[in-house]
């Protein structure tokens, strides 16, 4: 059994999700469940670190190569970092913790997911890490919006997600195996390229990318910010790997996946930019700025193998900042002018939330820059030169809208006094979120040592 | 007269086309999640069927499937759940009742 | 014995300028000593400068340089040259120079700004004796801006009267128009030889071309400095200035700058020949033009003004002609009876306090040594011997006949005779006319002192004409009897017609009387002098509306032009101001608001509609679908 | 090298911001007294380096360590004479924005932090030679100056600083794109290395456009210069004064270090399209400058007349030209930056910055006018005096290299359009008779007129001697042409 | 043994299925469709067995006729708020059906395009006991993983379905 010593750190996520469910019942600290599952999931980061990679386990079902080791330890960190935030929860906010034990379930979804070598694996943790984001979204079961966004995320997540395993279906039915390593044939006949394209679908819908992101602004916009900020970082994750490691395995010809990847790119970049511009709710606008980001990072995997590390090394890159801003916004409330004056009340947050913002422009030293420079160089490298030219004018747009927020922060006139939430647990987070930003950015390369990533 | 795999491929995908239909056009939101349960239930007709044809020893997609059905009665249990909870609120199951979130 | 001390001459007034420039208003005034002393002693030190040329020559007897720049493998030094045509400017310069500030004294004591006023003029005198001195075109040409600056600052120097301020920044532009030719010349000339030092630009054999480029380029700038047709219009504005600074710098030395340049550039011009005729003609337009506006003019200082111009257009005849050196002459010569004459103006007008001519008269008796002096002045001015003017522009005659340019010769006497005429208007009118004022005095002695020393320079000068050319290492010739008859008689000619018209003790015909009678046909035949009357219906009449017609072109055309000039560059920028408002910068806000107006559009596809997003879902899966198969088949 | 000097002159800066932040308002005074402080020993510092320059020695004082090996980024620090000139002026501009805005009530410790963080920017931009760490210098300064703008700066600031980042921004991602692409074609990110790489012609056009988006917004040039004018008109005096007199030149320079050396053939067949848009900018910027009715604005749209005789002497490739170039963007930044002072002293005084408002300065405050007079007369050019230098220079060069006569003959028409504007703003505003407005003031303090005159000295020491500044920016040039010839 | 599935029973199976689908979407009543969709449960338990998956068609009939169908029309009932709920008219939506058409016959076509009629049948496979020891020996991974869906499922209904208490 040295093998399920493997997935320690998954386990412990699964213990501290099962004790999270009966914590605040035991204890009567209605924060019990995030503070005992947040050391948890250090430790689990940190022993994943630890395991580093490793080849085929539980017969080649997962497999730990140094992306799947980045993405257990980002996923493991980021869970983490949220803990922290959600101890600091006053007791007035609602119960947390069932929303702690389905997070930290969708957490152990994602980092199997990220280690899925088998189809069947994959699928099922996919909606492993998926479900409990139908939850989460819809929390607050007495406020309709939230439902509804909940609902629309189901029907919309269930849809696609059927239409992919129907391709996964097609997939194994044709490969005669649902092993990655035995994808290479699917490419080959028409029936598989719809296998394949139907699989994206799926991957695309998980990672909100056009046209298949309606319902990320719905949602988000019902769904308590504090949610938003998980839901709209940690399983994208998982999912940016599986789908760097799926086009990996489906690289045939390549010809189908990279049309369909660049198209989902350009639309996304597109649509997530410009739609977000007029926004006023910071869900929404996040959400949508999550559709671009989708679009950067399918442009990546797109471009090859170093376009896949980099892929997910900017998933990473984008998920700790906006989850410390979608964080921020939860604190302060989520309209942009509930942030007016922020500079005033809290200076050194408002001064972390421009690392955070400029880090999501791509801004150097940020690690958002890094993101993006390994992005597009691997872009560039595969001769996307023009879809690399609508990349940088768009990120340009973005910088538009989300100096909205800076604008707001340090320039809005304030009219209430605003919520005077003051929790040292949510300084922890958003101070351990900034070291992140930062130093992913001007350290990056010990990290990229430590988990061997090429470009 | 031989019936195969492509009488089952075909079969599964005209059920999963007619659950398509019912995905889209109904308005009751638990017929939608019933429509959405047919195209399941036709997935996992395909992969039972190649199965069958494909890996009749491993048996591979048998397996898939029953991971399917697992997954799929435990998303239909939580959406019946959510349902339950918007009628709550809203006094309906509609979905053209719930459109308050836009743009 | 090394002789760098000449390096001080132009230095003492620069430091004087160094001292006072940075003081306050009060320290400023107490410390005019200064730069008087400073101007003193380059005098001192021009004059032995000027003996230690003595005997002259061609070379030069000192020469010190200073690398200013190291570009690429090229060094550009800037440099002093002392020479006999240097010495000679030296000596002019200074002399002039002394004299200005000296009577400054008196002429400016009652300024509370006149600590500035002295610091400007020392700076002036320091870049004159700079360019004078320079061995290269850079050093001259930066000399030469640094002039346009100081004359810029001293007509100006009344600045908060309107006319001053408008005439100062007149000035300074139109001649920095002149400049940009020069400065492209200074290109031509880098990009052709690599080096601006007189030496090796003027030995370095020039294609007629490229010489031509550059000589019209320099003489472009030239026409500017020196106020040639059609760049004079500034000088006449630029006489709202203190009138001393006016005798220095718009009479005697910058204006004379133009000149000297093109003296010195003189090879590059023989090289090509157009630009000679070319110079030519201008000289000799401008001779003629600028003559006869100054017989109409009524503000004493104008007419000086237009007499300026019309002398430096005799000296651009002696240069088209090829007579550098008669040129140069009469530049020295016309220095030192100009200056004088603008001197005795400041005279008459602090006596007069008018600088109308028409307000003033019988000033001889009042004013009797100014009158005396001028009068030297006037006479040398008309040409008269044994006064200075007479030499130098004898021997532009000589040069024009000596060259065949019957034409130009034709015309230039021309203009000698209406420059006899003027200067007999001017004479006679401020002088002789009927008193019209009664209160007069005598400028001050500091003012009269350099008067009459001038004014005997002016007198005595002409003599050494001959030694001025050995000297320079050309040849002045006395003149020949024939021409110099000939110029006489013009000379004459003039006054004489200026005494008829102007000068008869009972004066009836004056453009005035004519003006007025020539409508009344009685009236006329009423008047017994038929003769007077018809003579001078036929030739004043005539006359005043030439010379009015050609005052209206100048004020409305030449004129015009620039300032018209300046007006349609006003309504130039203000035009491109809304262009770049509207359109260019319109661009850039225009995307960001169709970034936003997209966005909006993106946004109604979000209507909120469960079924709606599974149909876009579905759809685009269905595009997908079909996409693949097409492309299957 | 015992102590990495050029690290220790562009982070200190950075110490000093965070020392200043951490003072915070509470102990403003300690906290300006330590921004002062940490900019003259920087100042100081640079000065010490200068000393110690060995003119002809090329690249000095080199600091590389690997950074990022991964994707082959490096921290490549190293300056030449062209850097040092750049560096000496923004560590000189920053120390006199700091005395300058010595008496700034809101919000000092933000205020003078951000000055610090602007100072890490500026140094840091002109002497990194690895590309990344040179692009991250270039956005640095884009977050400081957005501050200073936008919460120091007049009525439509908000809209000037968002505008002056997305511009910039716009114009550096495409830049970024170029280094990528030199990246993948050369496989060094390194500046030097690159340089004279002999790369394909159509890959440099390419590349070329690329950077030239970047440089052209920062300089500016013509059409892309509308962010200037808001963003100085809205800024107040000290960040004006250096985004004029520091920030442009980051464009012009990152032209002279990268653009011609690493793409000189894509740089020989740009030269006449950039020579164009020069004299465009010079006699356009030149156009509208006569028209305005603010001081600043003045100013500000001289500036764009001036960076076109640099852009003219970079187009003109030849040493004259470069030379010139570089002496244009260092007197640019002192007499610019001397007109910014003025008008803000100024405005400070009359609260307005109206040229029909103000008038007759000389009168009423001697020194202020004269000050202002010389300044303009600096800046139209006076021989004597900086701005000549260069414009001369780029003059000569433009007229010896394959420029169109045409487009040199217009840029020399700028001289006389900057005498124009030039002298009609000290025609209406130092002269004549003082206005209401100007009626009351008071002559500078000696606090303001600490801030000019180094600049009216630098101002006259380069004009009267070039080589002062040409001895450190000739050896430069040279090796920049040399890299162009491929050697 | 044969080479073909057994035919009659299969197009059988299959019309039911069909039938029950197509009555699915035309029904005007709820919970008739409920009943309708259970037929076809039962028609592919049916169909499973057919091709020797009885381990499925015993879960299919568990899982989906028990438990889901069950709990649909318990679903439908309780948010019915009367009898006449139940019916309600059906219009045909052209649009949904011209997708689904399409995509449907491009299912087909690729189908078609993918496998010729009449593969030989492989010989019979295991029996369900070598499927269960499979099950928990090769696919522990995912059956534990599945049964964390399961939690989660349970923790998410019984969240949204509790009480309004904070």
């Amino acid at each position: 059994m040295s093998e399920l010593l493997l997935l320690t750190p998954e386990l412990l996520v699964l213990l501290g999700a099962l004790v999270a469910l009966f914590a605040d019942r035991i204890t009567g600290h209605p924060r019990a469940a995030a503070h005992i599952g947040a050391p948890l999931a250090v430790i689990a980061a940190l022993i994943a670190a630890l395991i580093g990679t490793h080849g085929g386990v539980f017969a080649g079902m997962l497999a730990l190569d140094s992306l799947a080791v980045f993405a257990r330890v980002a996923i493991a960190l980021l869970l983490a970092f949220w803990l922290r935030w959600v101890s600091g929860r006053g007791a007035g906010a609602e119960r947390s913790a069932e929303a702690v034990a389905l997070a930290m379930l969708s957490a152990v979804g994602g980092m199997l997911m990220a280690s899925a070598r088998d189809l069947i694996v994959l699928f099922i943790s996919l909606e492993l890490s998926t479900m409990p984001a139908y939850v989460l979204m819809g929390y607050r079961r007495t406020d309709a919006r939230g439902l509804e966004g909940a609902l629309k995320y189901f029907l919309l997540s269930m849809l696609t997600s059927l239409i992919m395993l129907y391709g996964l279906s097609f997939a194994y039915g044709i490969s005669g195996s649902t092993a990655y390593a035995d994808l290479g044939v699917v490419d080959a006949g028409t029936l598989g390229q719809l296998a394949i394209a139907f699989v994206l679908v799926g991957l695309f819908a998980k990672l909100s990318a056009a046209p298949f992101h309606y319902w990320t602004p719905d949602a988000y916009a019902g769904a308590p910010a504090g949610s938003v900020a998980y839901v709209s970082t940690v399983p994208k994750i998982a999912g940016v790997v599986a789908l760097v490691q799926l086009v990996a395995a489906f690289a045939g010809n390549g010809g189908t996946i990279t049309v369909v990847l660049l198209a989902g790119s350009l639309l996304s970049m597109l649509v997530g930019n410009l739609a977000a511009y007029p926004q006023t709710d910071i869900r929404r606008l996040m959400a949508y700025s999550g559709v671009a980001h989708s679009g950067y990072i399918l442009l990546a995997a797109a471009a090859g193998s170093a376009g896949g590390t980099a892929a997910v090394f900017y998933a990473v890159a984008y998920a700790v900042p906006s989850m410390a801003i979608m964080l921020l916004g939860s604190e302060e409330g989520t309209a942009l002018d509930d942030l007016a004056g922020l500079a005033a009340r809290r200076p050194a947050v408002a001064w972390a939330s421009v690392v955070w913002l400029l880090s999501l422009i791509g801004i150097p030293p940020m690690v958002g820059f890094f993101g993006k420079l390994t992005m597009f160089t691997a872009a560039l490298d595969n001769g996307l030169l023009w879809i690399v030219a609508v990349a940088v004018t768009m990120s340009v747009v973005s910088a538009g809208y989300y100096f909205k927020i800076l604008r707001s922060v340090f320039f809005g006139e304030r009219l209430d006094a605003g919520r005077a939430t003051r929790s040292t647990a949510a300084v922890i987070a958003y101070a351990a979120l900034t070291v992140v930003t930062l130093a992913l950015g001007v350290l990056a390369s010990p990290v990229l040592e430590f988990f061997g990533l090429r470009f | 007269m031989t019936v195969g795999l492509p009488h089952v491929l075909t079969l599964a995908a005209l059920l999963f086309g007619i659950g398509l239909y019912g995905a889209l056009s109904r308005k009751n939101a638990v017929h939608v999640m019933m429509s959405l349960e047919l195209m399941a239930n036709a997935v996992n007709l395909n992969l039972v069927g190649f199965s069958r044809f494909v890996t009749p020893e491993a048996m591979t997609g048998q397996f898939f499937a029953v991971f399917s059905m697992i997954v799929s009665a435990a998303e239909i249990g939580l959406g019946l759940a959510l349902v339950i909870a918007i009628y709550r609120r809203k006094r309906s199951v509609e979905l053209d009742a719930v459109q308050e979130l836009k743009g | 014995m090394s002789m760098d001390w000449v390096v001080l001459i132009p230095l003492l007034p620069a430091l004087a300028f160094t001292v006072l420039a940075p003081l306050s208003r009060a320290a400023r005034a107490r410390l005019v000593p200064v730069a008087v002393a400073a101007v003193l002693g380059s005098l001192g030190l021009s004059i032995a400068a000027f003996l230690a040329v003595w005997p002259g020559g061609h070379d030069a007897v000192w020469q010190g340089s200073f690398t200013i720049a190291h570009i690429g493998d090229r060094a550009i030094p800037l440099g002093l040259a002392l020479e006999p045509m240097s010495a000679i400017m030296l000596l002019v310069v200074t002399v002039v120079g002394a004299c200005v500030q000296v009577y400054s004294l008196g002429y400016m004591h009652r300024e509370d700004r006149i600590g500035w006023y002295y610091a400007v003029l020392s700076l002036f005198t320091a870049a004159m004796l700079a360019l004078v001195l320079s061995d290269n075109f850079l050093g001259l040409f930066m000399a030469w801006e640094v002039m346009g600056l100081c004359s810029y600052l001293l007509i100006g120097f009344w600045h908060e009267q309107e006319a001053p301020r408008l005439a100062s920044i007149k000035a300074f532009l139109t001649t920095k128009v002149g400049d940009l030719g020069f400065m492209l010349a200074l290109a031509v000339v880098y990009a052709e030889v690599g080096a601006f030092d007189f030496a090796t630009v003027l030995h370095h054999d020039w294609a007629a071309g490229t010489a031509t480029l550059v000589a019209l380029l320099m003489l472009f700038g030239a026409m500017g400095k020196s106020a040639q047709f059609p760049l004079h219009v500034w000088l006449p504005d630029a006489m709202a200035g203190p009138t001393p600074a006016s005798a220095l710098i718009h009479a005697a030395t910058m204006v004379a700058a133009g000149v000297f340049l093109v003296v010195r550039a003189f090879p590059i011009f023989e090289v090509s020949g157009i630009a000679l005729t070319i110079t030519l003609w201008v000289g000799l337009l401008t001779a003629l033009l600028a003559g006869l506006l100054a017989t109409v003019q009524h503000d004493i200082k104008k007419v000086l003004a237009y007499s300026t111009i019309s002398q430096l257009g005799f000296m651009f005849i002696a240069l088209g002609a090829g007579g550098s050196t008669a040129a140069l002459y009469h530049l020295v010569t016309h220095a030192y009876f100009k200056s004088l004459l603008f001197l005795g103006a400041g005279v008459i007008i602090h006596a007069a306090h008018t600088q109308d001519m028409r307000e003033m008269g019988g000033l001889a008796k009042k004013l009797p040594v100014t009158s005396l002096a001028f009068a030297s002045g006037s006479l040398a001015l008309a040409g008269i011997v044994p006064f200075s003017g007479f030499w130098s522009k004898d021997e532009i005659l000589t040069v024009l006949l000596h060259e065949h340019q019957y034409a130009a010769f034709a015309i230039a006497l021309l203009a000698a005779f209406i420059t006899a005429f003027y200067v007999a208007r001017l004479w006679f009118r401020v002088f002789t006319a009927p008193t019209q004022q009664k209160e007069l005095h005598e400028g001050h002695r500091s003012m009269l002192a350099p008067m009459v020393a001038l004014a005997v320079i002016t007198a005595v000068i002409g003599f050494f004409g001959p030694t001025l050319g050995d000297f320079l290492g050309h040849e002045i010739p006395w003149p020949a009897l024939g021409t110099a008859a000939i110029s006489t008689v013009a000379a004459l000619g003039g006054i004489a017609l200026g005494w008829y018209v102007y000068g008869r003790r009972t004066s009836v015909v004056n453009t005035q009387a004519i003006k007025q009678r020539f409508p009344h046909a009685y009236g006329v035949l009423a008047n017994k002098y038929y003769f007077d009357l018809t003579y001078g219906y036929f030739v004043v009449g005539g006359y005043t509306a030439l010379t009015r017609a050609l005052a209206t072109f100048d004020a409305r055309v030449v004129d015009g032009v620039v300032n018209g000039a300046a007006a349609a560059w006003r309504s130039l920028s203000a035009a491109g101001w809304t262009f770049d408002g509207r359109v260019v910068d319109g661009a850039v806000n225009g995307a960001a608001s169709a970034v936003k107006a997209a966005g909006d559009k993106v946004r109604t596809l979000q209507t909120g509609s469960v079924r709606g997003y599974q149909t876009l879902v579905a759809g685009a899966v269905v595009l997908l679908v079909i996409w693949i198969l097409v492309k299957g088949a | 090298m015992d102590l990495p000097l050029l690290t220790v002159i562009v982070f200190l800066p950075l110490l000093g911001a965070a020392v200043v932040a951490l003072l915070g308002n509470a102990q403003a005074a300690a906290g300006r007294a330590v921004a002062a402080t940490v900019a003259v020993v920087d100042l100081a510092l640079v000065a010490w380096l200068a000393m110690r320059f060995d003119v002809d020695g090329g690249m000095q004082f080199v600091e590389k360590l690997t950074w990022v090996p991964q994707v082959g980024i490096t921290y490549h620090l190293a300056i030449d004479g062209m850097s040092l000139s750049m560096v000496a002026l923004s560590a000189l501009l920053t120390v006199l924005a700091i005395v300058a805005s010595w008496k700034t009530e809101k919000n000092p410790a933000l205020w003078f932090s951000m000055l610090l963080l602007l100072e890490v920017g500026m140094n840091g931009v002109f002497v990194a030679m690895d590309f990344v760490l040179f692009y991250v210098f270039w956005e640095l300064v884009l977050v400081p100056m957005y501050f200073l703008i936008a919460t120091w700066g007049g009525p439509r600031r908000q809209y000037a600083a968002v505008k002056f980042f997305l511009y910039t921004l716009f114009g550096s991602v495409f830049m970024l794109v170029g280094i990528i692409a030199l990246y993948l074609q050369t496989g060094t990110l390194d500046i030097l290395e690159m340089a004279g790489a002999g790369l394909d012609p159509t890959f440099q056009w390419w590349v070329f456009a690329a950077f030239f988006l970047g440089f052209a917004v920062k300089v500016p040039v013509f059409p892309l210069h509308t962010w200037l004018p808001d963003a100085h008109v809205e800024a107040p005096t000290a960040a004006s004064v250096l985004l004029a007199g520091v920030l442009l030149k980051m464009g012009s320079y990152g032209f002279l270090r990268i653009s011609l050396p690493i793409l000189p053939d894509a740089a020989a067949e740009w030269s006449t399209f950039i020579a164009a848009l020069a004299a465009i900018s010079i006699v356009y910027g030149a156009a509208v400058a006569f028209a305005q009715t603010d001081m600043k604005k003045l100013v500000a749209y001289s500036s764009v007349s001036h960076m076109g005789f640099v852009m003219l002497g970079i187009a003109s490739m030849t040493p004259e030209g470069l030379n010139g170039a570089v002496a244009v963007m260092f007197s640019h930044g002192v007499v610019t930056g001397m007109l910014f002072f003025l008008v803000g002293m100024v405005y400070d005084r009359t609260h307005t910055r109206m040229i029909a408002e103000v008038s007759g300065l000389s009168a009423k405050v001697p020194v202020a006018g004269g000050l202002l007079a010389f300044a303009s007369f600096a800046s139209l050019g006076l021989p004597g005096l900086s701005g000549f230098v260069g414009e001369f220079l780029s003059l000569l060069g433009a007229w010896a290299s394959d420029i169109p006569v045409g487009w040199v003959v217009t840029s020399a028409v700028g001289v006389l359009l900057a005498a124009a504007y030039m002298l009609w703003l000290v025609q209406r505003v130092v002269l004549g008779s003082p206005s209401e407005a100007v009626a009351g003031i008071t002559d500078l303090s000696v606090r303001e007129v600490a801030v000019l005159l180094p600049l009216v000295a630098l101002t006259l020491v380069v004009g009267l001697y070039w080589d002062s500044l040409l001895r450190f920016t000739d050896p430069a040039v040279r090796s920049v042409l040399v890299m162009m010839g491929g050697a | 043994m044969s080479t073909t599935l057994p035919a009659v029973a299969f197009y059988l199976l299959a019309f039911a299925a069909l039938y029950g689908a197509i009555s699915m979407m035309s029904t005007r009543n709820v919970v008739h469709a409920t009943v309708w969709l259970l037929e076809v449960m039962l028609a592919t338990a049916g169909l499973y067995l057919v091709l020797d998956a009885e381990f499925l068609a015993l879960v299919q009939v568990l899982v989906y006729a028990g438990a889901v169908a069950v709990l649909t029309l318990f679903t439908v009932m309780l948010t019915l708020r009367r009898r006449e709920d139940a019916v309600r008219p059906f219009p045909t939506a052209w649009g949904s059906l011209a997708i689904a058409a399409l995509f449907t016959g491009a299912m087909l076509l690729a189908i078609r395009g993918f496998c010729p009629v009449g593969v030989e049948m492989p010989a019979i496979v295991p029996g369900i006991e070598a499927f269960g020891r499979e099950l928990f020996t090769t696919w522990m991974v995912p059956f534990e993983v599945a049964s964390l869906v399961l939690l989660v499922a349970l923790v998410g209904a019984v969240w949204w379905t509790g009480g309004d208490d904070r």
